[in-house]
């Protein structure tokens, strides 16, 4: 039978890696801890797509399913014969194909991050921190227990804020690390909270048992009732909660932007292929569960993801940092991948969306994390975020532009590429469930052209702007990554993931629709157009039609102004009227009313003290009067 | 195995300072002492495990009797369970670190150790205690040398804090005497046996549920104010932030310990009716504590009283686990209390060291000190990780164990007290956060004055064995869980049958 | 009369001898000599401190006028026991305040005396002897508080405690006077054989009450207390508030629990309401003081409101552990007055500011004090902790909680005050604190004394289970 | 016995002279007017003593040696007293019970 133990590895290598080079990586060179690192990723890597194959092609089916394969699992820590933390290793198709995401986009940018971090004084820092997040993410995708999970979320977001906040003695990156890390630990509060209704209804913390279409956790959930919605709908709801505060789904999305402080692999790897899409990884881990007990929550699912692709599709039109672009590009395509799991069913063919979802998520880590490394290899060379500080790169840097346009029609959809195939499922899988929300799909995606071009067009093309030096195409390693994950980019479509990765586990063939897929490449070859011609040359009409959409085009530069109602409520609520009022309460109200005893007592002690006048009269009065007191006390008793 | 090395080994670490002639012997003798006594705890632990698991299923091991005052049937009797040994090894372990970090006391550094010492020699005793009296006699003995530590070695407006400490706490363990005396008088129902202070012989008997009504609130309170209860917390951040280095450590990370496992084994164990009864109002109480606490910490600007301040929330946990009434909430309980200890201590650990270096607490006047001090800054780090329950280390596991278990309960009014409780999760992030951004990221502002060095080989000592506490502690919570699990049996099995 | 009756009385008449040894010790000691005086007598006192605990018949004598027990040997052991370390710690007084112990004889003799008049009255077995002890335990001391003939504050100390002591034993006396009328007997076996219940054998209580709780400063009667410990030289004020109050408080618990035992119920009442108000009185006043005599003057006041918690009942574990607590008190009293009435000796300071910074000059007389005063509060390890617990205990077993609770709040108020001193002694800075003090050998052998008592009372159950064991015969 | 005149009658005076001690010592400012006050105290129990025993318990003579004894404690209660006046008057040059007040509060 089939040994899959060796999988165990895949994670802890990365693990031991983290703790050598953290605890000794200032004991050597800076580049020997790079090395140790992107080794160990690539044994990693190379142990994925060794299991991967075992799994896909030879052990994994049984009667004609791919199976859960439970590697092995112990107790962590134990509350009682049902509840447990478990650790150990699933396998099943997602969760595989998790696994050749995280290390090939690991793997790339480790290599590319050789050359992108060279002479960085964190530089073993760095590495030891790609560790922790790659070991993390692993740990995360192979999870057997939900509590597992939620484990590993904590932990990507303990590496994403290390990583964010590379830079450490730049307040923006500071600042932003703390965004990113506060905002998904408040909706990380929603997963737990999620987590632990789920296990109150459903007594189990185990995917095995909590998935499972014929289980227990299943047929038992949905009795309590809380304003209006079944219980486990509140649960799942809160958990998709946790979920949009990983993918940045509005109105959760605002660290993500800010998040492009930290070094540009980071961004690709993190905020881009891996750890972004864990909540979309978590939705597909749970969807059993979703489909099955609560067709609310998946409306919520798919609401949610379709107006946040449309919100962050319109904000990444107006944004001028390049990584902004992208970051808002990313915020969208993740609402793609929701929204395909909103509109999805289960089964084989009914589960399209689900089929669809992963197959997106899966180019689209190709693409973006591509774009990414890209937009690093400009920074790289030009040492700059703005656009309008770029211009006719082409010239300067042939290697990254072509991989950059490959990138961008990737995810604008143009086939062959790979976007087109996945965008096309999840467009089919939209239509066939909800026409509103395959509508805003559909123009999201021309949209996303748009912006793409308009991005590309202004780096690459537009004006000839003049640099301090030449820029210059970057080293060979950041070349390799951008070559290998372009041929990635472009080819990834040809996978026939619905023969894989399907929400049951039976594989199907999928075929390309032309009703849909002509009027969407269509779509986003206008957008393409439209891209061109405002931008292939300098000229003055998009900052026309900017000042005629006025207050439009500003709002959307300034993020709809989501970020200032944050601030409002951290800074203004949580801060002026709860925590100042808190402490001064404290100070004052309950000190004081500790102090108040101590000082009416001396107050007492104080007014009190006349009783000793010094009069020996006195003295004597009081003692004939008490006696009589005391007399007339017991008096009282004998009557009574 | 006999428990009371626990106390003679402090007694005599004691009696050699006082004999010791110079500060060089003192201290090394204050350490030996008290890395002997970790040495022992950790003996004990594993003695406990082997006993455990050749199938001793008594309630408590090692447990001796003593005859003291016969007429009283007052016993020294000893025992340990699961809950007490881990406290007993998070006790040395904190001690011997507080020694380390204390290495460099020169004002009347005899003094400091020996009170540093009686104070843990009154944790270790109250521990070990199976009778109410002799538990109370080293409740009180723990908290005296504290006035003394605070007064004489502290900072700031250091009178009026240890004055507060003290009062506050002795007024709690006036309240608690009352209660304790209570239980004692109704120890013998039929009147056939004599009365007695024995917790296990108690915990057999019935008291009355119109007595345990009045008791049970005065236990809890009096070992509530220790687990800084809301509204009798406020001796804790002015006793903190005066507080020098090792006591503070001492202090928050043992001495409110002894708090929580007092409601847990006297005021609920004993008490269990008017527990399952009156647990609702200390809830209330202790979701105020864990919130507030919380809310409190992020406007403060002195290291130590953010410190203090998440204590009370991070404490508030504890009590709020004690009064769930099931048996995983209670393990998380003691699991916080061990975690919380442990990352406490740390914290203040290091915020000495940190003030040893720039002679300031504000977290305004610093700045970027991963670029001054990178190992301070780094374990501060971890500190605060651990604080805001990052897994991997201790608080993760404390803090989920209390929320799971504490939503086993079945009802709204837990559940919703529990959600509340979860949200301060965030609100630590946010604290935690906020200190870590002032006080070790940005750029590195120099205007302090003092030295500008990293860490000294004690220091590093020091942190070095609370973080592998920590991470230990987060990694393999399993064998600390189980040891806890199975002692709470009588407790769970006592309060739940009357529920 | 056989010889083997009259030796019933051995602690008395081993007393009398001595005091009169004393008498022909000073006049057969020349002027510049009388220094000898001291060890011979406390020498002589040792021996007589340690006869008391030969074994010893019990019995009544005179009719029963006179009557031992195992209880009232005890008492009389811990009374002089209390005495012995007064006249060590006096040494240094002498010396200092009579230059060349000019007045050392007359003040043993009359220390003496009035031993031998609390001895006598713990004894009595009627009316007259009680009186008689009593008078004679209070009048020497008058006369000595007003020793100090150069300060006014002595005189004045002596008028208030002689003027007050005698209207307080006019009281009393007329309160027996009309016991007397009720019951006809002056014998304390015969009054109790009698079943007291009218309403003038309860003001008869009331007057005879009063006249004890003068003694023993309950509040209301205790407002001589803080005037008289003031001014009176160190040593009487030790000896008032430990000797002389221990004293009183062991005849009460006599009276109230043979004399009056049917009138429970009532005394029960009286003493439950003057506990209350004589600790939380007594903390008050003691927070705001800063003499250190006075200080110690209310605090003794408070310590005394915690007594009638054992009393209260009428339990013999209470009697035990009131007896208990006694013997812890007049340790740990005697120690911190011993402290005081060193540095007062040597430097004339006695108030609280003057010992900031002690302990930097002094460490030991600081830790003296500092053990005293814990042991006052009751903090353990010390004995203190100890006498209060069982005191707290009996009252709780006999379900006074609220009383307890009010006891134990009160504790706590003390532990402020006493914190006070060790935060003076210990924490205040100070630029001229008092300098370091050469001590004689007495007051190191009264304090090594008071510090091992303090220390060890409390640990060794033995003592309390004897203590409860002799006490069985009262209730 | 003489004649129409009982025991109430020397209760009533015994108890008379007992409160006009007790209010002669309240309010009289000389110390040896209160040290008299005293005495009338003191005196009014004896009376007591020996007219409950004469008319009461006329078998034994307990009230009458109570009295003897009274009497001659009195006596040195007050001979320390005026000695303590004295010395006071020493230092204070007058006797007045209002001036002794050095001490208080």
């Amino acid at each position: 039978m089939e040994n899959f133990s060796y999988t165990l590895v895949i994670p802890l290598i990365l693990f031991f890696t983290f703790v050598f080079t953290g605890l000794f990586g200032g004991k050597f060179k800076p580049v020997i801890s790079g090395i140790i690192c992107t080794v160990s990723v690539f044994i990693s890597a190379a142990l994925s797509y060794f299991a991967a194959y075992q799994y896909f092609f030879i052990y994994g089916k049984a009667d004609g399913a791919y199976r859960l394969i439970n590697v092995f699992s112990f107790h962590w820590l134990r509350f009682n014969d049902n509840l447990s933390i478990d650790l150990g290793i699933l396998l099943d198709p997602i969760s595989v194909m998790m696994l050749i995401v995280i290390t090939t986009v690991s793997l790339m940018v480790h290599i590319y991050s050789l050359g992108y971090m060279k002479g960085d004084i964190g530089f073993s820092r760095y590495y030891a921190f790609l560790s922790l997040f790659t070991f993390s993410m692993l740990g995360l995708v192979l999870s057997v227990n939900i509590f597992m999970t939620y484990m590993f979320w904590e932990l990507v977001g303990l590496s994403s804020y290390l990583l964010i906040g590379h830079y450490y003695e730049k307040p923006a990156a500071v600042s932003a690390s703390k965004k990113a890390f506060i905002v998904t630990r408040f909706a990380d509060l929603g997963f737990l909270i999620g987590i632990l209704l789920l296990s109150a209804f459903a007594g189990t913390f185990d995917f095995n048992k909590l998935t499972d279409p014929n289980g227990g956790a299943i047929l038992q959930s949905a009795s309590a009732t809380f304003l209006g919605l079944s219980a486990i709908t509140w649960a799942l709801i809160l958990i998709f909660m946790g979920c949009a505060g990983k993918s940045a789904m509005f109105p959760l999305h605002i660290w993500l932007p800010d998040a492009m402080e930290g070094p540009t692999p980071v961004s690709a790897l993190i905020h881009a292929a891996t750890m972004v899409v864990a909540g979309v990884y978590l939705v597909a881990r749970l969807f059993p569960l979703y489909v099955f007990t609560s067709p609310q929550a998946l409306e919520v699912v798919a609401y949610v993801g379709a107006f946040t692709s449309l919100f962050a599709a319109i904000i990444a039109c107006t944004q001028t940092d390049i990584k902004r672009v992208l970051a808002f590009s990313t915020i969208s395509q993740i609402g793609y991948m929701m929204v395909a799991l909103g509109v999805s069913g289960y089964g084989a063919e009914e589960g399209l969306g689900f089929m669809a979802s992963m197959f997106h998520l899966f180019t689209h880590a190709m693409f973006k994390a591509l774009l990414f490394l890209c937009a690093g290899s400009i920074i790289h060379a030009i040492h700059t975020n703005e656009i309008s500080e770029m211009g006719n790169l082409r010239k300067y840097m042939p290697v990254t532009h072509i991989t950059f346009l490959i990138a961008c029609l990737a995810i604008a959809g143009v086939p062959p590429l790979s976007g087109f195939f996945s965008k096309d499922e999840i467009l089919v899988a939209a239509v066939e469930k909800n026409f509103v929300i395959f509508l805003v799909q559909y123009i999201v995606a021309g949209i996303t052209a748009f912006y793409m071009f308009r991005l590309y067009f202004m780096v690459f093309w537009s004006r000839d702007t003049k640099y301090e030096h030449d820029p210059h195409e970057s080293p060979k390693v950041m070349l390799f990554s951008l070559v290998f994950l372009a041929v990635a980019a472009a080819l990834a479509g040809f996978i026939p993931f619905s023969e894989f990765v399907t929400s049951n586990g039976v594989p199907f063939a999928s075929h390309i629709h032309l009703s849909v897929a002509l009027p969407t490449v269509a779509l986003a070859l206008a957008g393409i157009l439209t891209a061109y011609f405002l931008y292939k040359k300098e000229s003055g009409s998009p900052d026309k039609i900017t000042n005629s959409l006025g207050i439009i085009y500003r709002s959307a530069y300034r993020k709809f102004y989501i970020d200032e109602v944050y601030l409002f409520v951290t800074k203004k609520i949580i801060f002026n009227l709860i925590s100042i009022p808190v402490a001064w309460f404290d100070r004052n109200v309950v000190d004081n009313a500790m102090n108040g005893i101590a000082f009416t007592t001396n107050y007492i002690s104080e007014k009190i003290k006349v009783m000793q006048s010094g009069q020996l009269q006195q003295y004597a009065f009081v003692m004939i009067a008490g006696m009589i007191l005391i007399f007339l006390l017991t008096l009282y008793l004998i009557i009574v | 195995m006999d428990l009371i090395y626990l106390i003679l080994i402090p007694v005599i670490t004691v009696i050699s300072i006082v004999l010791s002639e110079n500060r060089k012997q003192s201290r090394v003798i204050a350490a030996v002492g008290t890395g002997l006594q970790l040495l022992f705890s950790v003996y004990l632990v594993v003695l406990y495990l082997t006993e455990r698991g050749a199938g001793n299923l008594e309630e408590m091991l090692f447990s001796h009797k003593y005859l003291w005052f016969s007429s009283l049937n007052i016993y020294f009797s000893t025992g340990v369970d699961g809950i007490s040994v881990s406290l007993i090894l998070l006790t040395s372990v904190i001690l011997f670190t507080g020694v380390l970090a204390s290495w460099d006391v020169e004002y009347l550094y005899k003094e400091f150790f020996i009170s540093l010492i009686v104070l843990a020699t009154g944790v270790f005793g109250f521990f070990i205690s199976l009778d109410l009296f002799t538990m109370f006699l080293f409740y009180e003995l723990a908290v005296i040398p504290m006035y003394l530590l605070i007064g004489i070695w502290g900072s700031g407006k250091k009178e009026y804090s240890a004055m507060k400490l003290t009062l506050m706490l002795m007024g709690a363990s006036a309240v608690l005497l009352v209660g304790l005396l209570g239980i004692y008088s109704y120890s013998s129902p039929t009147g056939a046996t004599p009365l007695t202070f024995n917790i296990i012989e108690i915990s057999k008997i019935h008291i009355p549920i119109e007595a345990q009504r009045y008791f049970f609130p005065m236990v809890f309170v009096g070992f509530g104010v220790l687990g800084a209860l809301f509204p009798f917390h406020t001796w804790s951040p002015d006793g903190h932030a005066s507080a020098p280095t090792a006591v503070s450590m001492l202090h928050a990370g043992v001495l409110m310990k002894m708090g929580g496992y007092g409601c847990l084994r006297v005021a609920m164990f004993l008490l269990p009716d008017a527990a399952n009864e009156m647990a609702w109002i200390f809830i209330i109480l202790t979701s105020i504590s864990i919130v507030y606490g919380a809310f409190g910490a992020i406007v403060q600007k002195d290291l130590k009283y953010i410190n203090a301040y998440s204590s009370v929330s991070h404490c508030g946990l504890v009590l709020f686990a004690v009064l769930m009434i099931n048996k995983i909430a209670m393990n998380g309980a003691v699991l916080q209390m061990i975690s919380h200890g442990l990352m406490t201590a740390l914290f203040f650990a290091l915020i000495g060291m940190i003030y040893g270096r720039t002679h300031t607490r504000d977290i305004r006047e610093m700045g970027g000190l991963m670029k001054i001090m990178p190992f301070l800054a780094v374990c501060y780090m971890i500190a605060g990780f651990a604080s805001l329950g990052l897994p991997g280390l201790s608080g993760f596991v404390a803090e989920m164990t209390i929320f799971i278990g504490a939503f086993q309960n079945a009802d709204l009014f837990h559940r919703g007290l529990t959600i509340l409780a979860c949200s301060s999760i965030v609100i630590t992030a946010v604290y935690i956060l906020r200190v870590v951004a002032a006080l070790l990221l940005g750029p590195a502002n120099r205007n302090f004055p003092g030295t500008k060095n990293d860490a000294v080989w004690n220091e590093k000592a020091v942190t070095f064995i609370l973080i592998l506490a920590i991470v230990g502690m987060g990694l393999a919570p399993f064998w600390l869980s189980d040891m806890i699990l199975n002692s709470l049996n009588p407790i769970v099995q006592k309060l739940a049958l009357l529920k | 009369m056989t010889l083997d009756q009259i030796l019933l009385m051995r602690h008395e008449l081993l007393l009398i001898i001595t005091a009169v040894i004393v008498v022909v010790i000073e006049l057969f000691t020349e002027r510049d000599n009388k220094s000898v005086i001291i060890p011979s007598v406390v020498f002589l006192f040792l021996l007589v401190t340690l006869a008391g605990f030969l074994p010893i018949d019990t019995g009544k004598l005179f009719g029963g006028s006179y009557q031992t027990s195992d209880m009232i040997i005890l008492m009389k052991n811990s009374l002089n026991i209390g005495v012995l370390i007064v006249l060590i710690q006096s040494a240094g007084w002498l010396k200092h305040s009579f230059g060349n112990f000019d007045n050392a004889g007359g003040y043993y003799f009359i220390v003496i005396a009035s031993l031998i008049g609390m001895q006598y009255m713990i004894s009595a077995g009627d009316f007259l002897i009680f009186y008689i002890g009593l008078e004679l335990a209070t009048i020497p001391i008058a006369a000595l508080a007003a020793s100090e003939k150069m300060k006014r504050k002595s005189s004045e100390a002596g008028i208030k405690l002689i003027l007050s002591a005698a209207l307080s034993s006019g009281i009393l006396l007329f309160g027996i006077s009309i016991l007397y009328a009720t019951n006809g007997s002056l014998f304390f076996s015969s009054i109790s054989a009698d079943n007291l219940n009218s309403n003038l054998q309860v003001l008869a209580f009331i007057f005879i009450f009063t006249g004890v709780a003068f003694k023993i400063s309950i509040v209301p009667f205790h407002l001589w207390t803080a005037d008289v410990y003031e001014g009176a030289p160190i040593n009487i004020s030790s000896y008032l508030s430990s000797i002389s109050k221990a004293s009183a408080i062991f005849i009460l618990v006599i009276l109230l629990f043979t004399v009056f035992r049917s009138l429970l119920p009532v005394w029960n009442t009286v003493l439950y309401f003057t506990a209350i108000i004589t600790m939380t009185i007594g903390n008050l006043f003691a927070i705001r003081q800063k003499n250190l005599k006075r200080f110690l003057a209310f605090s003794s006041i408070a310590q005394a409101g915690f007594v009638p918690l054992g009393i209260i009942g009428g339990t013999q574990l209470g009697v035990a552990s009131v007896i208990y607590f006694l013997l812890i008190y007049i340790f740990s009293n005697l120690g911190a007055f011993g402290v005081v009435s060193a540095i007062s000796n040597a430097t004339g300071k006695e108030n609280m500011d003057d010992y900031d910074g002690l302990y930097k000059t002094n460490p030991r007389l600081s830790l003296v004090m500092m053990l005293s005063l814990f042991s006052l509060a009751g903090i353990p390890p010390v004995a203190g902790f100890f006498g209060k617990f069982f005191l707290f205990t009996a009252a709780a077993v006999q379900g006074y909680y609220v009383l307890v609770f009010i006891a134990v709040v009160n504790a706590t108020i003390s532990l402020y005050y006493y914190l006070l001193i060790v935060k003076a002694m210990f924490i205040n800075k100070n630029e001229s604190p008092i300098e370091t003090i050469v001590n004689d050998n007495y007051t190191r052998a009264g304090l090594f004394i008071c510090v091992l008592g303090i220390l060890f009372i409390g640990f060794a159950g033995v003592i309390f289970e004897f203590i409860e064991s002799v006490s069985k015969g009262i209730s | 016995m003489p004649e129409g005149i009982g025991i109430q009658h020397f209760l009533i005076l015994s108890t008379l002279m007992f409160f006009i001690g007790v209010y002669g010592f309240l309010t009289r400012k000389n110390l040896i007017t209160i040290l008299l006050s005293v005495e009338l105290i003191l005196n009014s129990v004896n009376i007591n003593f020996v007219a409950i025993n004469k008319y009461l318990y006329p078998e034994n003579l307990g009230g009458h040696f109570f009295a003897m004894f009274v009497i001659a404690i009195a006596a040195t209660e007050v001979a320390v007293a005026i000695a303590i006046i004295i010395s006071l008057y020493r230092k204070l040059k007058m006797i007045d019970v209002e001036n002794v007040n050095e001490m208080k509060y």
